[in-house]
């Protein structure tokens, strides 16, 4: 138990180690890191080896915080441990020589903590409090260089909607523990009927919130402007993945009828955000549509019924985008921006990071035997044995031809181009983060057997889908590669580089309530509460001026008003002795 | 018996000085009249069979009240009392406050319905004990005490101190 | 049972001097004389108590003790702000004192 | 019959010390010198000045008489040889002597006199200084004793005297005793030759008598306490206990009445500044000290 405690103490003691130095904080964070990783990995042999552990912390009042080390939670651990670590090698590289270190270190080994809590959360409360907790880190993460402009309101953006969509959390938490009495997650599967299907719909509410589902995919591009170590986090272990994680925790709550809405909100996602993806004109922008879609994936395969399959695709997905947007922080390094336009022919110039970047993105778009390849032909076999085939298939089919099609059109626009190369600082580590990173994202796919042996569900395998989807992957490379994106979509890109914002888009849904509500309780704050506290203070004032009238300097005069309240004490006491007799 | 009288004299005693310290007109003779009042309240203590705290009592009065004396020497100016003047304000209240704080006082302690009388411990028990307790259970207590009074004299020596500028 | 008695009438009547005098002398010193004398009764009240109700319970020795802390400290403080209303008014006559008030 | 006893002692030590004085003084050793003394003093007209304040004069010499046999009563010439054996009998010699102090302000107030009442304040000035340094050593002592009870602290010297074991207590407490009993280079109170006398300056007659015979019990009293708490008492071979104490006792006096002669008389402050910045601090170094040594013994 310890030893799972230590993924989330590891990173806390690197979080306040870097408060109380202020110096060092990449050795420390790493450290920190470090520790995290180590204890997951024992925390899985042990979990392997057949052990379970759980704990009750003192906690609310009948609720206590449990901690639960199942395989699940184990290897979601490792997953997350093992991101945080590589992100934060990578990290090292990155911040070289940038401003707010110090800041930044901490509020990185903050978030991963919290992962770590999320990820190992036993019981409502304590979930729901890292929940929170996460959707404040990434807030100050993507506000992190509030030097520059848009930071601020794209980080604001984000939280909104997160919080938005955490309402939903509330509610099904809220509904959950009032039907079944208590806050351990496991107890309150057994909660059924509509309750339990009230709080499948919000817990996806929720998860399509943070995973960054239609309609709620918006804010992920804007939360591009965070450092990309960062946004590599966030995609692909962390916030962005919360959402997936959380449904894939709850599956055996999800009803038929939440499952089938799960599964057609993540292919519709799949596909409206793969053609947002294709086409953007900005490399990280792309990279987050793509994020959208493939967490599309996994809610499609959630939906089909296969938790195993979305489990696989979301390490496997950890892997592959947190080595490309480490690619492409190299690129934002070199040109100093992340739009096509100026990364053109960055490509060439770095052999190296464009040989990985492309492993990883073939990974992505799931040519064998990259890891990608065996996660996504799981969800799409998972889409053809579930009962809705008819209606998901073809969305994962296209959602994976549209992966083909952004990743070989983001390869084409990196690659075309004049070089110009400029050094990199902190290149070694960068490349070192990079490094690892793709080579996981080589050999996750082999790691299959084992992770469904692991958890005890099966991942699907079916030969006809195979062929499919491959053939319809490889068609999406040739279609990026060979044309742009005005060919391919024509009229469509237009609403489709706005993220589909129809009427506004979810602003108005979303932040302009959400304005209107702080503005009201900004008013009744200042008008109400301030004003009794004014008044408080005022009568304070005035009884002091009163009795500062009793007060004449003459010493005599109060202690003989001193001695008169004495005596005044003493009656009292004399009756209240007179009334104990 | 032989208790109760020479307590009820040192009261006596003590009592009279007590009067007797508002009742001269010399500085000197009231602090004086206060210190023996205040040897006699010892000199209860030790009738009473509190031996340390008698002994206490009467070595601490001493000098406080020959302190008291010479600061009154030094606030007064009053070359043994000779100046007939008034020193007194608000008579009847005073007078009056007094007589209802002791007449209560007495009530109560007359009234009052006073448990069963313990037995009495000897002197070197009672020494060792009192040890034990100031630095044992009560040894916070004790420390305070010593600290306090410690600022109160540091902090008196700077306000009574004469301002250089 | 009677000593008891004795001591707690005569501590009683020295309160009440204590009392008369505290209220009724202008001068600081006097006041404080009188503050004293309420205090000496007060631990003739304590004194009795421990020896006749609780004999084995010490903390009353313990609280004579802090009673004459007190009154150390009283001394001390007392004369401090004496001294330094001498310097700067000439006299602790506290007749006088009104630009103490607040 | 005890009381009898020790109060004869105690006389007769006076006498020997006003002997052993006007030795050191005069140089000429008189045996009959104090006789002659005291019956001149009776003999001549006791003059009370104008306008005394009658009370206080009139007690002062003899509070001055009381507090220093009382000082004595506590304090053991022999095992049994003692008037009161209290449990808090080096508490009580403090308290004793405090009155010491008393009697002298009130000397001083008392007869209404310039140099007296000059005399007097100083006195209680010096006390300030010096009392803490009567109180530390004899915390001290009664540490390594485990008890305030005079005899107990005579027999916990029976191994080795405390003046050998605190040496650093032994000086300052053997100063501080010259200070109580005012002997030079401490006689402030009575400064011959700068203040008339002071104290001593407005008594004549039977009065000073009084004050003289009490300065020297008290002087006696002071010895005797240093002999009880630093010399180990009536310890000794050969002679009985009561032959050692009063031999130990009468070197000390003697000591303390050569010593102040040799040296010049000290200023106020000066006593003041020594005792406050430099007696307290050794003192307390001396407690420390002892405290040391008891917990490396108990172990």
């Amino acid at each position: 138990m310890t030893v799972a405690a230590l993924t989330i103490l590891g990173p806390l003691a690197a979080l306040v180690a870097i408060l109380l130095f202020r110096r060092a904080p990449a050795a420390l964070a790493l450290l920190g890191a470090g520790v995290e990783v180590v204890s997951a990995a024992v925390t899985l042999v042990r979990v392997a080896g057949g052990a379970n552990f759980s704990a009750a912390l003192p906690g609310l009042p009948g609720f206590p915080l449990r901690i639960v080390v199942e395989p699940l939670t184990a290897v979601l651990a490792v997953l997350v441990a093992v991101v945080s670590v590589l992100v934060m090698v990578y990290a090292v590289g990155y911040m070289e020589g940038a401003r707010g270190r110090v800041r930044f270190f901490a509020k990185m080994s903050f978030f991963a903590a919290m992962m770590q809590t999320l990820v190992v959360a036993g019981d409502w409360v304590l979930l729901l409090a890292a929940w929170e907790l996460i959707g404040l880190a990434s807030y100050l993460l993507i506000g992190f260089s509030h030097e520059k402009g848009r930071t601020g309101s794209a980080a604001t953006r984000a939280f909104l909607y997160t919080r938005t969509a955490d309402l939903g959390l509330y509610v099904a938490v809220f509904v959950l523990i009032s039907r079944s009495g208590t806050s351990e997650i496991s107890g309150t599967f057994g909660v059924g009927g509509p309750a339990a299907f009230a709080a499948g719909i919000l817990l996806l509410l929720a998860a399509a919130g943070k995973s960054a589902q239609v309609p709620l995919q918006g804010w992920l591009q804007d939360a591009m402007v965070a450092p990309t170590p960062v946004t590599a986090f966030l995609h692909s272990a962390t916030l962005v993945a919360a959402g997936a994680i959380l449904l894939i925790r709850t599956f055996p709550l999800l009803s038929p009828g939440v499952l089938l809405v799960v599964g057609l909100l993540g292919g519709v996602t799949a596909v409206a955000t793969g053609v947002t993806a294709v086409a953007e004109r900005d490399l990280k922008r792309l990279l987050a549509a793509s994020t959208s879609s493939q967490y599309g994936f996994m809610l499609l395969a959630l939906g089909a019924g296969f938790p195993a399959a979305a489990l696989f695709h979301l390490a496997a997905h950890a892997a592959m985008k947190s080595a490309l947007f480490a690619g492409s922080g190299i690129f934002q390094r070199a040109r100093g921006s992340t739009s096509f336009s100026d990364l053109g022919g960055s490509g060439r110039e770095r052999p190296l990071v464009f040989t990985a970047f492309t492993v990883a993105g073939l990974a992505l778009a799931a040519v064998p035997p990259l890891a990608g390849y065996f996660s996504k032909d799981a969800i799409v076999a998972a889409a053809y044995e579930s009962g809705y085939g008819f209606v998901l298939l073809p969305l994962a089919l296209a959602g994976a031809l549209l992966t083909g099609a952004y990743v070989a059109r983001a390869l084409r626009l990196l690659w075309r181009g004049e070089k110009r190369a400029e050094p990199v600082a902190g290149m070694r580590w960068m490349w070192a983060g990079l490094a690892s990173l793709t080579v996981l994202a080589v050999f996750v796919g082999f790691l299959k057997g084992a992770l469904s042996g692991l958890i005890g569900e099966e991942i699907p395998d079916e030969l006809v889908t195979t062929v499919v989807g491959t053939a319809a992957a490889f068609l999406g490379l040739f279609l990026g590669w060979t044309f742009t994106a005005d060919r391919l979509l024509g009229p469509l890109r237009a609403a489709a580089e706005n993220g589909f914002r129809l009427a506004g888009g979810v602003d108005a849904l979303v932040a302009k309530p959400a304005l209107a509500l702080a503005e009201a309780v900004r008013v009744a704050d200042e008008r109400g509460i301030d004003g009794v506290i004014f008044a408080l203070v005022r009568g304070a004032r005035d009884l002091g001026e009163r009795v500062r009238a009793l007060q004449s300097g003459l010493v005599h005069r109060e202690l003989a008003l001193a001695a008169g309240g004495m005596a005044l004490l003493l009656v009292f006491l004399a009756v209240e002795a007179m009334r104990g007799l | 018996m032989a208790q109760a009288f020479f307590t009820g004299f040192f009261g006596l005693a003590a009592i009279w000085f007590g009067v007797v310290v508002f009742r001269t007109s010399s500085m000197v003779r009231s602090a004086l009249a206060l210190l023996f009042s205040q040897a006699a309240i010892g000199a209860m203590f030790l009738a009473m069979q509190t031996e340390f705290l008698g002994v206490l009592q009467i070595m601490m009065m001493a000098t406080e009240m020959a302190i008291m004396a010479i600061f009154m020497v030094m606030y007064m100016m009053d070359p043994g009392g000779l100046g007939g003047m008034d020193m007194t304000h608000q008579k009847r209240l005073s007078i009056a406050a007094g007589i209802f704080g002791g007449a209560a006082a007495v009530a109560v302690s007359l009234l009052g319905g006073w448990g069963t009388v313990g037995p009495s411990t000897m002197p070197e028990a009672q020494v060792a004990a009192l040890g034990e307790e100031l630095l044992g259970r009560s040894m916070l207590v004790f420390e305070t005490a010593g600290i306090t009074i410690l600022t109160a004299m540091i902090a008196a020596t700077a306000v009574a101190i004469e301002r250089r500028r | 049972m009677a000593t008891l008695l004795v001591a707690l009438v005569a501590g009683a009547v020295l309160f009440g001097i204590g009392l008369y005098g505290a209220l009724s002398q202008t001068n600081l010193v006097m006041i404080m004389m009188g503050v004293e004398l309420m205090l000496g009764a007060a631990m003739v009240n304590l004194v009795a108590f421990w020896r006749f109700l609780h004999p084995a319970a010490y903390s009353g020795q313990m609280f004579v003790l802090i009673v004459m802390t007190v009154m150390a400290l009283e001394m001390a403080v007392g004369f401090g702000v004496g001294t330094a209303r001498f310097r700067s008014r000439g006299s602790v006559e506290m007749e006088e004192a009104e630009d103490l008030k607040g | 019959m005890t009381v009898f006893l020790v109060l004869v002692m105690l006389f007769a030590g006076a006498y020997l010390v006003a002997v052993l004085e006007g030795w050191t003084s005069t140089g000429r050793l008189r045996f009959a010198g104090p006789f002659w003394a005291a019956v001149a003093l009776l003999g001549r007209e006791s003059i009370v000045p104008r306008k005394p304040d009658r009370v206080l004069y009139e007690t002062a010499p003899v509070l001055l008489l009381v507090s220093a046999v009382l000082a004595a009563a506590v304090l053991p010439l022999g095992p049994h040889l003692v008037i009161a054996d209290l449990a808090t009998g080096a508490l009580a010699v403090n308290a004793a002597l405090a009155y010491v102090m008393v009697a002298l302000v009130m000397a001083g107030w008392g007869p209404d006199g310039a140099y007296a009442m000059v005399a007097g304040w100083r006195f209680l000035g010096q006390l300030v200084a010096y009392s803490m340094l009567i109180v530390m050593p004899i915390t001290a002592v009664a540490m390594r004793a485990g008890s305030l009870v005079t005899t107990t602290i005579v027999e916990s010297q029976a191994g080795i005297w405390n003046a050998l074991t605190q040496p650093l207590g032994f000086v300052l407490f053997f100063l501080a005793a010259m200070a109580v009993c005012f002997l030079p280079p401490f006689d402030l109170p009575t400064a011959p030759g700068e203040l008339a006398g002071g104290i001593e300056a407005e008594y004549a007659g039977p009065r000073l008598a009084v004050v003289r015979l009490a300065r020297m019990v008290l002087v006696v009293s002071l010895s005797l306490a240093v002999t009880v708490f630093f010399l180990g008492g009536w310890l000794g071979p050969f002679l009985p206990g009561w032959a050692w104490t009063s031999l130990k006792t009468l070197v000390v006096a003697a000591t303390m009445l050569t010593a102040g002669r040799y040296v010049p008389r000290l200023r106020g402050e000066h006593v003041m500044e020594w005792g406050w910045k430099l007696g307290i601090p050794l003192a307390l170094v001396n407690i420390f000290w002892v405290g040391i040594t008891l917990v490396l013994r108990s172990m």
